[in-house]
């Protein structure tokens, strides 16, 4: 079937000398400039202000630990197995309490490799790895990315903290 | 009014029937010589004519089993005697075993004699201590007097009777458990097929038969089948016996022709504990439905109690009045079926626990108007389902109250009232007198 | 042959099959935990219920033989229900505890579950406990938990191992299994292992596998177990060139479905530190040049008369077939050493394991590899002053070398050609590093003659070659003209030779069988 | 030497520095008014760090063109590529020496200077001062196209190509359109020029200033747009060409060199500014407002305020329509060019010379 095309009606004289086209254009951007100096700008002074992140906001991860710090990880290396980067090294160990009998010797999430696509949090059967709103971990060298057990523990408290202090500036 | 009819118990108020001079004084053993002088194949006829039906809850015709059984098998065939009765509700056969022990000898010898078995097991139950005792006795005296062993009465015929006793596991009662326990191995039910008839105890064909079934077989042949047939209703022949328990008056062991409704069996054993409204009635055995009051006009049958969906089972009837809490009563059941669950099949070990879980949790009240329908759904699954029918012997109580009193156990549930403490069946609640023939 | 119809499809089935079998054959799958081909029939899971015309009861498929004429139906709402009933009660005692268990992504009770099972539970009771401080020696994990009652393990040592290991304890929903460590008895036998692949959910698990990776995450390559003359089928289960586990390959001709403990566990000596990193002369590290153009030239300077090639049984035929031709072109001798007192048909027990610990005794000796009894006293005597030295970690030929061992280490030319460090090695004047069977490619003729492939898992470790190549290299630094350039090359040029082997083989067996028949029967 | 001559000389040093100082710094905070405005334009804050209001961020970006490493590629023809930036950079200096910013005040009575007579704020009071204007900025397309073609780079080249084809095209517009307005005030000194816009238009009722955007509407926009085009801004930066030529002639140029390309355009657009302002704008006067009789400073620091703030009208239009058009296509650069705004300039010069054959032979006005 043959498509109609439209020709757009010709031009007319003031649309030609283009003059009103340009005050307009100028008008909007004066218009959006007014509005930043008043104060409507939508930037954020970053590291004096922070982004408030949606909740469901992926980042840097934690392990929680149960509340004797032990961790809650029981190394069944689901998250490892699902994970879409390859970004997560398990090895597991026989826990010292038969109750427990399994837990991670080994835990480490390349950072770099990581795509934060919370597969693992969803996939982890014992809640033990969430990925926290936390999004400023840069450093200068590759292994300040690599996170293993000590750290993933240890940010996992200060990250809290941060939340929590975020959630009283609210 | 029905009247008590003494075929089997005929002699029991003998004093000292149990010795086999008191018992040949009235007629032991002479039904034997009778049977020794026919043919197996007529023997077995002649049962198959008089349409006995086993007794011990199955209702299987007797002649038909024995007439499964090859005739020439490469193996030694076995006769296995199942006294072990353990069926809640239920003590009949040891009335028998105690007080006219040779009936049950002669009853065997002559369904040897029809098969062509030399060795005859009894399988009794292993807290039946005394009537083992005077079995063993009157099995001792039988061989002394030359009814058992080698040649007996002159005859190419030799036979063995032993006394078995179990250790008291209710799914030995069952014919492969029975089986299994005899040879000496855990008391578990065996994969059927292969039958016991085919292969059985010791790879041998083996028949399974209830003590009273045999104990009916001498009189069969002292009157004759047509004789035995025409007591009773129609498929139903014969007579039984009802051990009837619960809140009677007078409960016991009675003989009753195949078909008296249970309204009167309770009438004979005295009418209801107080005066007192009847609640529910169990038939044939704690695995047998429950009846309700309006059902007691059914006749004790096994085609007719399978037709209102209870069945004949073991002949044990327990009277439950008003006053009894139904809750308590499947809780104990379950708690009793959990207990004797072998183990070996998935539903009976897991559903019956988990049916005795829910009821306990019920019973303590914390039930949830919700668990009725999963325990009849459970006790659904469990159904058909199981290796033996132990499983069944639980789903079929358990579906049996629930259905038919739902509502007491809603309310029971609504009520969030906690029987713990309160007495459950068995426990004081039935009186059960042994031995009350009469 | 009993035409049956199976879900409306009719088929021809073998005599003698039971349901579940029949089903199998043409492809429609009856779930089962109790029912091993390979054990009796107990029929107590209750997951295999099936609809059988006109039987109003559901039936369990492996108790159920086949017979003309049967309809059976797999997938009636009456049997998904059955099906998902019996996967409820399975699962309301069976701690949810996939995320440590063993048995996870490649347990018969989760794969089941995936099918039949529902996402929520029903049951909010207390679960079954039992205790875990049963001992259950030291090859085995037991958790009691987890068990669901099919009482495979109690049936395999009692009908298979025959040594009753393992029994019932309680009753009820409190039926535990329960190793009988008592009475002399233990549960350390000899196929013990084969619990990790026979229990169907994570009762009992292995000690050496246990926690050390995911089934998932493993390659399997089919192989050929080589620790006896049995030729037990494998998988080697690996990962990142490191061996995990050996399983089992079911082989109705050779093991059937089991290997024993030694095949399952000892593969160590594959990534042992012990392993000859590089190849040596003289002591010193040498590039692999320099090496096999030493070895080439050692072996052609003391003449045929004092040269000599000692090799294991490990062997692979093609391997053997690049050392006869090697020794063609010395013109010395190569052998074997007789292992003392070994009849390659000897077994060690009733079941797999046998007294002959090399993999491919017939394979040498249907290349003419055979034992030379006078070789051990040329050596002992200095007769030999330059020996090609084939794996001698072999245990048998270790044993075979005992007696000789000083003299051995003392001639001048020795090269070794080892994947582990050995006496010999640390002696040898060029120390070759070879492979592991997981390493190479290659046949090994079993006891009776059966060839069978073993595929290279993994590249060797480290700078080690694989031995065919280090021969050919040898072969042609030493003069000869090689035209199998292959593993397949050479195994094609020996294919015909094997066969007759195994014939002459088969034939043999059959004689001695029949002379043992007529002997029991006098 | 005569002491006049010394006073001229000394006072045109003294011009020089200044100029250059506050060309300099305002070439510097324009860029960052540039930056500041297209951020606010586009909803943005802009650079805030260094200094309050970013005031030393200028500083900051010159400290750091001063400390790049200053690469010179290997393939570059090395004396021209070292000369272009300087080249581009002379003219751009060079031509504000003829703009005046105020009237000029009297000298002080007594001194070195007292011999001038008036210190004028206008480093050079030439008579073709807008001849002058034309005729250096003309020269700083050398130094685009010098640029382009040292760096022996096909995008520098393509670049400067573009460059030197459009100032020539658009050259042409602007000296004609200006014609017009030397017509009306007959003069092409500036000083004159903005001398001559403080009159009012004679035959009107009503007293409208006698502006060069009054009196030459048409002349003031093709003037405007042919300067947008010579200082290659938006939307006529076809020399840079970001998207097609990567950054036109000064890809190949990094640190101080690239920072004088950027010093030139920035100067560019301020001279631009402040031509504009001298010939359309009235300069520093404020019609209707007398400013002559205020004291010599006061009336030369108001006219600065007035100049400086037409012109900053002018500059920050550079920046508003920056952030507004976007570029053009090539062709239709030189089809608006050559076909559009040539004849428009001539007609308007026609018209214009028509209107005062008429006021002179008619005599009106």
């Amino acid at each position: 079937m043959a498509i109609i095309v439209k020709k757009p009606a010709p031009l007319t004289f003031w649309e030609r000398i283009y003059l009103p086209a340009i005050l307009k254009g100028l008008g909007m951007t004066m218009r959006h400039m007014i509005k930043t100096l008043a104060g409507g700008g939508v930037t954020i002074r970053y590291p004096e202000q922070h982004k408030r992140v949606p909740n469901n906001y992926r980042a840097l991860h934690v392990m929680p630990t149960w509340e004797d710090g032990h961790i809650k990880c029981v190394a069944c290396e689901m998250c490892s197995t699902v994970c879409p980067a390859n970004a997560i090294t398990v090895h597991a160990e026989e826990d010292e309490n038969p109750e427990i009998e399994k837990r991670a010797a080994f835990y480490e999430i390349d950072e770099l490799r990581c795509i934060f696509c919370g597969f693992c949090e969803e996939v982890c059967p014992r809640d033990a790895i969430h990925l926290t709103k936390n999004y400023e971990f840069v450093t200068d060298n590759r292994e300040g990315f690599l996170y293993g057990m000590d750290r993933l523990t240890k940010t996992g408290r200060l990250v809290s903290e941060l939340e929590a202090k975020e959630n009283k500036d609210r | 009014m029905a009247e008590i009819m003494k075929v089997v118990t005929r002699n029991m108020d003998v004093p000292d029937q149990h010795t086999i001079a008191v018992a040949m004084q009235n007629g032991a053993y002479e039904q034997l010589k009778k049977a020794l002088e026919m043919t197996p194949d007529a023997i077995i006829e002649e049962v198959k004519k008089s349409g006995l039906r086993g007794r011990g809850g199955a209702g299987f015709p007797a002649g038909l089993k024995w007439s499964f059984v090859p005739k020439q098998a490469p193996k030694p065939k076995y006769m296995c005697v199942n006294a072990d009765e353990g069926e809640p509700g239920t003590f009949k056969d040891r009335v028998i075993m105690s007080k006219d022990p040779h009936l049950l000898v002669e009853g065997i010898l002559i369904a040897c004699y029809a098969i062509g078995i030399r060795d005859a097991y009894i399988y009794i139950r292993g807290e039946f201590v005394e009537p083992a005792n005077i079995l063993q006795k009157a099995i001792d005296e039988a061989y002394e007097k030359g009814f058992i062993g080698e040649n007996i009465l002159g005859k190419d015929f030799t036979c063995h009777i032993t006394v078995h006793r179990g250790a008291g596991a209710y799914v030995c009662g069952e014919e492969t458990g029975l089986i299994e326990s005899l040879e000496g191995k855990r008391g578990q039910p065996r994969l059927k097929p292969p039958f016991p008839a085919v292969v059985g105890a010791f790879q041998g064909p083996t028949v399974v038969n209830n003590v009273e079934t045999l104990a009916n077989v001498p009189r069969i042949f002292e009157h004759g089948a047509d004789w035995f047939a025409a007591i009773g209703v129609e498929k139903n022949s014969g007579t039984r016996l009802f051990g009837i328990s619960g809140h009677v008056n007078k409960p016991g062991v009675y003989e009753l022709p195949m078909g008296t409704p249970i309204r009167e069996l309770i009438e004979l054993a005295g009418g209801v504990r107080g005066g007192r409204k009847i609640k529910a009635v169990v038939p044939g055995g704690s695995s047998a439905p429950a009846l309700t009051p309006d059902q007691l006009d059914t006749q004790m049958s096994f085609d007719a109690l399978g037709a209102i969906g209870s069945m004949g089972g073991s002949g044990g009837v327990i009277v439950m009045d008003e006053t009894t809490n139904l809750v308590c009563v499947l809780t104990r059941l379950l708690e009793f079926y959990a207990h004797e669950s072998c183990g070996q099949c998935t539903p009976c070990r897991e559903g019956v626990a988990w049916l005795k879980k829910i009821m306990q949790r019920i019973r303590r009240g914390q039930g949830k108007i919700e668990d009725i329908d999963l325990m009849l759904e459970v006790a659904g699954n469990i159904m058909g389902n199981t290796l033996c029918p132990l499983g069944d012997a639980a789903a079929m109580p358990t579906r049996g109250f629930l259905t038919k009193f739902r509502a007491e156990f809603e309310a029971f549930i609504k009520s969030g009232a906690n029987a713990e403490g309160t007495p459950m069946a068995g426990e004081g609640a039935v009186q059960v007198s042994v031995p009350a023939a009469e | 042959m009993p035409k049956i119809t199976i879900d409306g499809i009719e088929c021809e089935v073998a005599d003698g099959l039971n349901v579940i079998e029949a089903a199998k054959t043409i492809g429609i799958h009856i779930p089962h935990f109790c029912y091993h081909p390979a054990l009796s029939l107990v029929g107590q899971c209750r997951m295999c219920l099936i609809e059988l015309d006109p039987i109003p009861k559901l039936q369990t498929a492996c108790s159920t033989f086949v017979k003309d004429g049967m309809v059976i139906r797999t997938n009636t709402e009456k049997v998904i229900k059955a099906r998902k009933a019996i996967m409820e009660f399975l699962l309301i005692n069976h701690p949810l505890d996939c995320p440590e268990c063993d048995q996870a992504g490649e347990c018969d009770l989760q794969n089941n579950s995936f099918e039949f099972g529902q996402g929520f539970s029903r049951f909010e009771e207390q679960k079954r406990t039992y205790s875990r401080d049963i001992p259950v020696g030291e090859k085995l994990v037991r958790i009691q938990d987890r068990c669901i009652h099919c009482t495979r393990c109690i049936r395999f040592f009692r009908e298979i191992v025959q040594n009753e290991v393992m029994t019932y304890q309680w009753r009820g929903n409190n039926t535990a299994m329960t190793p009988l460590e008592q009475d002399g008895r233990r549960l350390d036998t000899n196929y013990s292992g084969n619990m990790h692949e026979l229990c169907p959910c994570g009762a009992l698990t292995l000690k050496d596998f246990r926690f050390k990776t995911r089934p998932w995450n493993l390659a399997n390559t089919e192989s050929v177990c080589p620790l006896c003359s049995t030729g037990c089928n494998i998988f080697i289960d690996h990962k990142q060139r490191k061996i995990f586990r050996i399983r089992p390959r079911v082989n109705m001709d050779v093991n059937t479905w089991w290997i024993c403990d030694f095949g399952r566990i000892d593969f160590g000596y594959a990534h042992s530190e012990t392993r000859i990193a590089g190849p040596r002369v003289k002591g010193a590290d040498a590039d692999w040049k320099t090496a096999l153009d030493t070895a080439a030239g050692l072996l052609k300077t003391t003449g045929a008369s004092a040269t000599a090639i000692l090799c294991s049984a490990d062997a692979t035929n093609e391997e053997a077939l690049l050392v006869k031709k090697l020794a063609a072109a010395l013109g010395c001798s190569a052998a074997s050493l007789p292992a003392p007192g070994v009849d390659p048909l000897e077994m060690e027990d009733h079941l797999l394991l046998r007294a002959d610990k090399a993999a491919n005794t017939q394979g040498l000796k249907a290349l003419g590899i055979v034992p030379d009894p006078a070789l051990a006293d040329k050596l002992s005597g200095g007769a030999i002053k330059t020996l090609l030295l084939i794996n001698p970690f072999n245990k048998q030929l270790a044993a075979a070398l005992d007696g000789v061992r000083d003299a051995v280490a003392k001639i001048p030319n020795l090269v070794v050609l080892d994947h582990n460090e050995t006496d010999f090695s640390k002696a040898a004047a060029v120390v070759l590093p070879g492979a592991v069977w997981a390493e190479k490619n290659g046949t090994f003729t079993n006891y009776k003659g059966l060839v069978q492939r073993i595929n290279q898992a993994f590249a060797p470790a480290g700078k080690a070659r694989g031995d065919f190549d280090i021969l050919l290299a040898l072969a042609q630094g030493a003069g000869a003209d090689i035209a199998c350039k292959t593993h397949i090359d050479a195994y094609n040029e020996i294919r015909d030779d094997l066969l007759k082997l195994e014939a002459q083989i088969k034939k043999d067996i059959e004689a001695l069988q029949k002379a043992a028949a007529e002997a029991e029967k006098a | 030497m005569d002491s006049a001559v010394l006073a001229t000389v000394i006072l045109a040093l003294i011009k020089i520095a200044l100029i250059l100082a506050v060309l300099f710094t305002g070439v510097a905070y324009y860029s960052l008014a540039e930056r500041k405005f297209s951020a606010f334009m586009q909803d943005r804050i802009g650079p805030n760090r260094c200094g309050p209001f970013a005031l030393l961020q200028p500083l900051a970006d010159g400290v750091k063109f001063f400390l790049k490493e200053d690469v010179i590629p290997h393939h570059v023809d090395k004396v021209l590529y070292l000369a272009a930036p300087a080249m581009a950079m002379i003219p751009a200096m060079a031509t504000i020496a003829v703009v005046p910013f105020a009237d000029p005040i009297p000298a002080p009575a007594s001194g070195l200077f007292a011999s001038l007579g008036q210190i004028q704020f206008q480093l050079a009071d030439i008579n073709v001062g807008m001849l002058y204007i034309f005729a250096v900025s003309g020269l700083a397309v050398y130094g685009v196209v010098i640029a382009g073609w040292a760096s022996n780079n096909k995008y520098a080249l393509l670049g400067s190509l573009r460059a030197s084809a459009q100032m020539i095209s658009y050259e042409l517009t602007l000296g004609l359109s200006v014609l017009g307005v030397f017509m009306v005030y007959e003069t092409l000194q500036l000083d004159a020029i903005v001398a001559a816009q403080t009159s009012f238009i004679s035959f009107l009722p009503v007293a409208i200033p006698k502006w060069g955007i009054v009196v030459q509407p048409l002349g003031f926009l093709l003037f405007l747009i042919a300067t947008f085009a010579e200082t290659s801004r938006l939307p006529f930066d076809l020399p840079e060409g970001e998207a097609e030529i990567v950054a036109g002639y000064h890809v190949e140029y990094g640190s101080m060199k690239f920072m004088l390309f950027m010093l030139a355009e920035y100067s560019h657009m301020i001279i631009a500014s402040a031509v504009i302002t001298c010939l359309f704008l009235g300069g520093w006067n404020l019609p209707w407002v007398d400013m002559s009789s205020l004291p010599a400073v006061q009336r030369v620091a108001a006219q600065l305020a007035v100049f400086t703030a037409k012109a900053g009208f002018f500059a920050f239009l550079f920046i508003w329509v920056r952030w507004t058009l976007p570029r053009f296509r090539y062709d239709q650069l030189m089809r608006l060019g050559w076909k559009v705004l040539l004849p428009l300039a001539i007609a308007n010069l026609v018209a214009t010379g028509a209107f005062y054959v008429v006021k002179y032979t008619v005599g009106i006005g």
